[in-house]
């Protein structure tokens, strides 16, 4: 299905790109976080358009369902909604900012340099019930590993996060004023 | 081709049909535009007959007429509803976040009406039979939760942020276990796909269908199913988020006109959509309940089928009292999922133990016995006594 | 420009921002989401890697790198939050500029 | 106890009963590891754990018993044990085993059974003691150690078990620690045991070193088989003893002190501080018992180049040790009130008699004399504390009488344990016990002179018994209160004890002796020694004559109470040492000789003895080496840490002098180029970042470099 830049793919690359600059530029924590989630389903969309359907629904159920929303109520609970009293940028930001976009200049100019023209296969047989098959005999043991890895970190977060009993902690700095 | 057949496959014969007044390459599209059209005009039309048929029923059971103005039994009601959303003003609150509260309730009724693409209406009709149609209904049912997050948030409003924090905290909870309930079903299919779910119910021994409601696993499953829909889509008794003594109206409290009328669709349009989904996963889909009904067409019997769900729906809303939350989220973590964990594991045995009566004595047993137990131990903290009117007298 | 290139070159730059948002932003929430930013820009570069790969058709390795990928950022998330939660409560700010506890 | 290894437990050669033997002492050990795990308050768990323990013993040591029974009738060797290396010390190993054998079944059958009659009487007796599951963890723990001790094949194993015994016997005696009577009484006990325990070991070591094992059977290579006895006999040691001799004359000496014989017999009756069933357990049944075991097992040792008519130098000191114990205990338990005092010194006498058995009759009329001994014992001992408990506490027999009426079935029953203990003819055991003991001594070729011991002991032995039944039971109440019969937890097991007390004779009947050919796993002949009826007449003579003198003596006026005033009523645990107090009851050989009884009253006067030297000698060292602590020692080290002091000073001068400016220059140059470095740890997250995207690209601008060096990227 796909031979040269499609239109579509250029729709939704914009929309994911443009997603992504207003989650950087904004100011307003929560605007952050919905254009970033405009951006995660952009790159489902792009997913699907590379036949990975499962990790499209993937994607759209664990971000937009469940980080995106954990995210928010991260910044509700801190009480970073709204507009923050502090310049939201980092001091010496230029130079982050150099950074970024020599990385992105060096990622941009090998990609381009380094690849002839190779026009895409078939379309691969990611149905999925080679996925499961494959996630159930050539993947098992990532599978578990993941699996544990999700409780720990499910039980961490969860101890992490509790008040511990008692003093609510000593504030030590408040935030910004400086 | 039969007259039965024709009955049954009339709608795509017809879709057919318009397509080829089209020229070749314009009817893919054609025939897509059709079927979405078809599915956005059916399920509003549904919506507004379960409206007044909700609005009666609650009324009967409270022993009172319902709507009954508006033309012949108050048939109309819905239509003037519509008119009258549709030309009040829409109040936008000063302080609120204007696009964010603008675009919510687009995106909520969007994402449910994506919720239909992969649903199994009839034989062969089906918007989209694609590879992982469940899954895909699942992502998108998780995406309404961000809608109604920006509804609560985008208008500066406690009431509508805490009923939208209730309401987030509360999908996120009970779809665990609606996902879980319903993998049983994929398990033994041995597929996403709905229509594949549904053939595989579509059989008959003697004159009972193979309905996966009627297996053990199936019977859990179609329980944890059904109430963690109720919770998915805020239906009493898991109304809070839109608990009208504690928070006005939830997340749309700031929501009037015509935005409201949307927010309203998209819960019922939410509620029909699972509603379908529990149908083609458990009630045999667009399938006959017995094999000497199979000449009645195929949507016809879906279309049954969902009304039941939805007057089910009614009476439970009519009848139970609205839960406090901590019983909610006790409810989802200490009973809904063990249940349904435990049932996955059931449906597995059941795969391997085999043909024979065995298998079910077996999973029966397994799953009363959890339910016993563990129904057991959730009680033994909650003290339910007598009730005690405080303020009576 | 190949397909594969666009792609490509769309995951860097969502990199990039990630990136930069990871750098310049004050508050540890947004940096989290920088970072998962990027995490998403390598999964499409996973996917993009397998769909272009010339034996797609019966390896899935790089969709199954992806898949894996999310459901280890899900947890990185969750963590991460919990971490700044907490940091919240002891001293009352998410602003990085004042995490400066342990400083010498 | 021990860990089976599994090569035991798959090694088929031997029975299961012998494979699992080692199940016996482990099952009450356990159980006292739980008990001691239990809280306070949980006394029914303690004791079904405790008596249920030990019942599973009895049961293992039945069929244990039963096994050897049915390999003697079948004629089979009788003795299996098994051994596995415990420690390998390079070339050598220390082996630990056990062994089952006549001696060791029939000990373990008596220990058990008499065991578990005494643990069901405790939960009567101790019913009211806040400690009650300390009390039945430290019983079940000895018991275990008393098992462990019979089933040892090993001396070393035997040490190890012997020593929990003595620990065991030190906390029970010490149980109500809060009475300084019973903590100085178990502090006695157990440093007097301690004097015989290092002979003992000595002996091991000795053996060990003289034959390189500790076991006893090891299919010919054991330390008391043949070959290792004669390797034994060669060597000759001090005072022409052979070294077998010697090391038996060590190990006795330690069974002289578990067994109390004289001279270190000193704690046994202090050691009646201990709650009854402990002294009727330990004092009596079995571990006075593991002396005269002991000596039993390692008999071949002393017996070794013993001829029919000759006997060894050991024997010798064993047989007159022996008697003079006897004598010893019968004329000091004339002259006391205490009624478990009386008990114990008969004890003390009645392990005197074994060891003469031993000595000179051999293994199987000592350890006949052993077995009925317990029972009887026990089974006094279970009725004293039957008649303590119905007396409120009351223990001096002046303060008691006429209980007759008040406690029918304890009188019954203590009435029986006396008369076996006294060995009324033909019916008791006791009689025929010790009758065979006396005629051994008849019969033995060195000197007469421990029979007419003996012969005197059991005169006195039927005295006193005469002389304790009629004050206690008969005569006239003169204690305080009332005194009421004992509930059935703890009369039931008197009654079978009394049973036994009668019963067991039968089974060594010149006529039939059945025990001592089973002991020595031979078939049964009906022995016929010349005399030996005249003997039996004389002795039973004896025994009437005693009887009948005590009851001349004692019962036939009543004893009534002195007129008195009642304050003077004072219970008190030493009758003796308030004998003189005025009001109490004058007894009539007091009156009759003051001198002998105050004599005989004051036990010889051992412990002033003991006090006057061994103690004495103690203090001295202790002060001479505080002193030599104090003065020299400490002299010299506070000398050492001055001159050091001074050392230090000088060195502190220099440091703060010199080196110290030198390190601070250092430390100054340190901190400030730190301080050039610090700005890059400024404990900011995004600076932290940024160097690592710095890294990053770095690292990336060089893989491209080379990677367009080596030609794979068109640049």
């Amino acid at each position: 299905m796909i031979h040269g830049i499609g239109i579509v793919f250029l729709i939704t690359s914009a929309i994911t790109v443009a997603g992504a600059l207003a989650a950087a530029l904004l100011k307003n924590l929560i605007h952050c976080v919905l254009c970033l989630s405009i951006t995660l389903a952009g790159l489902a969309l792009l997913y699907l358009q590379l036949d990975a359907q499962f990790a499209g629904f993937a994607q759209i159920l664990v971000y937009i369902g469940a980080v995106a929303i954990l995210v928010v109520f991260a910044i509700l609970l801190t009480r970073g909604a709204g507009i923050p009293e502090y310049r939201n940028v980092s001091s010496s930001w230029l130079v982050s900012l150099v950074i970024a976009a020599a990385i992105f200049a060096l990622l941009t100019w090998a990609v381009i340099r380094s690849f002839p023209a190779t026009a895409a296969g078939a379309a691969p047989g990611a149905t999925v019930q080679s996925i499961g098959s494959a996630l159930m005999s050539t993947y098992v043991l990532p599978l578990e590993i993941v699996a544990v890895l999700l409780t720990v970190a499910l039980i961490g977060a969860v101890i992490v996060a509790m008040p511990e009993s008692g003093a609510a902690g000593k504030s030590i700095e408040k935030g910004g004023a400086q | 081709m039969s007259f039965i057949q024709s009955m049954d496959q009339i709608f795509i014969t017809l879709q057919h049909w318009i397509a080829g007044l089209f020229p070749l390459w314009l009817q893919p599209a054609v025939m897509a535009i059709l079927a979405v059209v078809a599915i956005l005009g059916a399920f509003p039309a549904i919506f507004a007959v379960t409206t007044v048929l909700e609005r009666k029923g609650l009324g009967r059971m409270q022993n009172r007429l319902g709507p009954n103005r508006v033309g012949p039994l108050g048939i109309l009601q819905p239509v003037a509803d519509g008119i009258k959303s549709l030309t009040k003003e829409d109040i936008v609150p000063f302080t609120a976040d204007g696009l964010v509260h603008f675009l919510a309730p687009l995106v909520l009724v969007t994402a449910v009406f994506l919720g239909f693409a992969v649903l199994p209406i009839g034989r062969n009709m089906v918007l989209v039979n694609m590879d992982a149609g469940l899954f895909f209904f699942f992502a998108i049912g998780a995406s309404v939760e961000l809608s109604i997050f920006m509804a609560g948030w985008s208008s500066r409003n406690k009431y509508s942020l805490l009923g939208a924090m209730r309401a987030i905290a509360q999908m996120i909870s009970y779809e665990v276990p609606l996902l879980l309930s319903s993998v049983v079903a994929v398990m033994i299919t041995g597929s996403l796909s709905t229509t594949k779910i549904v053939e595989a119910q579509s059989g008959f021994t003697g004159i009972f269908p193979h309905w996966y409601v009627f297996t053990p696993w199936g019977f859990a499953g179609f329980i944890l199913f059904v109430i963690a829909a109720l919770a998915e889509t805020n239906r009493s008794p898991f109304d809070l988020p839109e608990g009208e003594s504690e928070l006005v109206a939830g997340y749309f409290t700031e929501y009037s006109g015509f935005k409201f009328a949307l927010f309203f669709l998209g819960e019922y349009l939410g509620m029909l959509s699972i509603a379908g989904f529990g149908i083609t996963l458990f009630l045999g889909g667009w399938g006959a309940p017995f094999s000497f009904l199979g000449f009645i067409p195929s949507w016809l019997w879906f279309f049954l089928k969902l009304f039941a769900a939805i007057s089910f729906f009614i009476w439970l809303r009519g009848t139970l009292p609205r839960l406090r939350q901590d019983q909610l989220m006790n409810f989802a973590w200490k009973f809904m999922l063990p249940m349904a964990l435990l049932n996955l594991v059931v449906a597995g045995a059941w795969r391997f133990l085999g043909e024979g009566w065995q298998r079910w004595i077996i999973c029966s047993v397994v799953l009363l016995a959890a339910y016993f137990l563990l129904g057991r131990t959730l009680m033994r903290h909650q003290k339910l006594g007598p009730r005690s009117y405080r303020y009576a007298e | 420009m190949t397909p594969l290139a666009g792609f490509l070159i769309v995951a860097a730059l969502v990199f990039a921002i990630g990136l930069a948002i990871a750098l310049t932003r004050r508050n540890a929430i947004l940096v989290l989401v920088g970072i998962e930013l990027m995490l998403n820009a390598a999964n499409l570069n996973l996917i993009a890697f397998w769909r272009f790969s010339p034996h797609a058709a019966n390896s899935l390795t790089g969709m199954m790198f992806a898949i894996f990928s999310i459901a280890v950022a899900a947890a990185e998330a969750a963590v991460g939050l919990g971490l700044v939660i907490a940091y919240h409560r002891h001293t009352k700010t998410t602003d990085l500029d004042a995490m400066t506890r342990m400083r010498g | 106890m021990m860990p089976a290894p599994a090569s035991l437990l798959t090694d088929n050669t031997a029975s299961w009963i012998v494979r699992n033997l080692w199940l016996i002492p482990a099952v009450p050990m356990i159980a006292a590891g739980l008990i001691a795990l239990l809280r306070q308050p949980r006394r029914k768990t303690a004791a079904t754990l405790a008596i249920g323990g030990l019942g599973f013993s009895l049961v293992l040591a039945i069929s244990a018993f039963a096994h050897v029974l049915g390999a003697w009738h079948a004629g089979a060797e009788t003795r299996e044990t098994i051994s596995f290396n415990w420690l390998d010390l390079g070339a050598t190993h220390l082996q630990l085993g056990w062994l089952l054998d006549p001696l060791a079944a029939v000990m373990l059958v008596m220990v058990t059974f008499v065991g578990l009659l005494i643990f069901i009487y405790s939960t009567g007796y101790m019913e009211h003691d806040e400690n009650f599951t300390r009390f039945f963890c430290f019983l079940s723990l000895f018991a275990g150690g008393m098992l462990g001790v019979i089933i040892a094949n090993s001396l070393l194993l035997l040490f190890m078990c012997w020593e929990i015994v003595g620990l065991t016997s030190y906390l029970l005696i010490g149980f109500w620690y809060h009475k300084p009577s019973a903590a100085s009484a178990a502090k006695k006990a157990f440093l007097t045991t301690r004097v015989g325990d290092i002979f003992f070991l000595l002996g091991i070591v000795w053996l060990f070193a003289q034959t390189g094992t500790t076991l006893f059977y090891n299919n010919g290579a054991g330390a008391i088989e043949p070959a290792a006895l004669t390797a034994l006999l060669g060597q000759p040691a001090a005072w022409g003893l052979t070294a077998a001799g010697a090391i038996g004359l060590l190990i006795f000496a330690g069974a002289a002190g578990k067994s109390g014989q004289i001279p270190l017999h000193v704690w046994l009756p202090d050691a009646m501080e201990g709650p009854t069933p402990v002294s009727a357990l330990i004092h009596a049944a079995t571990m006075v018992a593991a002396g005269v075991y002991l000596v039993a097992r390692v008999y071949p040792l002393m017996a070794a180049g013993a001829g029919p008519g000759s006997t060894t130098i050991s024997l010798t000191v064993v047989a007159w040790v022996g008697a003079l114990t006897a004598l010893f205990g019968a004329l000091v338990a004339v002259a006391q009130n205490d009624i478990k005092r009386i008990l114990a010194y008969s004890t003390v006498s009645q392990l005197g008699y074994m060891m003469v058995g031993l000595a000179t009759g051999g293994v199987a009329i000592g350890m006949f004399h052993l077995i009925t001994h317990a029972f009887f014992k026990a089974l006094l001992f279970l009725g004293a504390g039957s008649v303590i408990h119905g007396n409120h506490d009351e223990q001096d027999i002046r303060h008691m009488g006429h209980l007759r009426t008040d406690m029918p079935l304890t009188f019954v029953t203590y009435s029986v344990g006396m008369l076996a203990l006294s060995g009324f003819p033909i019916f008791f055991s006791g009689f025929w016990s010790k009758d065979a003991i006396i005629g051994a001594a008849h019969s033995w070729p060195v000197s007469k002179g421990p029979f007419i011991l003996l012969i005197a002991g059991a005169l006195l032995t039927a005295f006193y018994m005469m002389r304790q039944v009629s004050y206690v039971f008969l005569g006239h109440w003169r204690g305080k209160g009332h005194a009421h019969e004992s509930p059935m937890v703890m009369t039931l097991p008197l009654s079978l004890l009394a049973i036994f007390a009668i019963g067991l004779g039968v089974l060594g009947t010149p006529v039939w002796p059945w025990f001592t050919s089973f002991i020595e796993s031979m078939p049964i002949a009906a022995e016929s020694e010349p005399g030996m009826i005249a003997l039996m007449v004389t002795s039973s003579l004896l025994v009437f004559l005693g009887l009948g003198l005590g009851w001349w003596l004692y019962a036939r006026k009543p004893i009534r109470r002195p007129a008195l005033a009642p304050e003077h009523r004072h219970t008190s645990e030493h009758g003796d040492e308030e004998s003189q107090a005025p009001g109490e009851i004058v007894d009539v050989l007091e009156s009759a000789s003051p001198v002998i009884w105050t004599v005989l009253a004051n036990r010889f006067y051992f412990d002033e003895l003991y006090e006057l030297t061994v103690l004495r000698l103690y203090a001295a060292l202790a002060w001479f080496s505080d002193w030599l602590d104090r003065r020299v020692w400490g002299g010299i080290v506070s000398a050492v840490t001055s001159a050091f002091k001074a050392l230090g000073w000088t060195n502190k001068s220099l440091d703060s002098q010199w080196i110290d400016g030198a390190f601070d220059k250092g430390c100054e140059e340190l901190v400030n180029s730190g301080g050039v470095l610090a700005w890059l740890q400024a404990a900011r997250a995004p600076g932290y970042l940024r160097m690592l995207a710095i890294a990053v690209l770095a690292l990336a601008a060089m893989a491209l470099v080379i990677a367009s060096a080596t030609g794979q990227v068109r640049l």
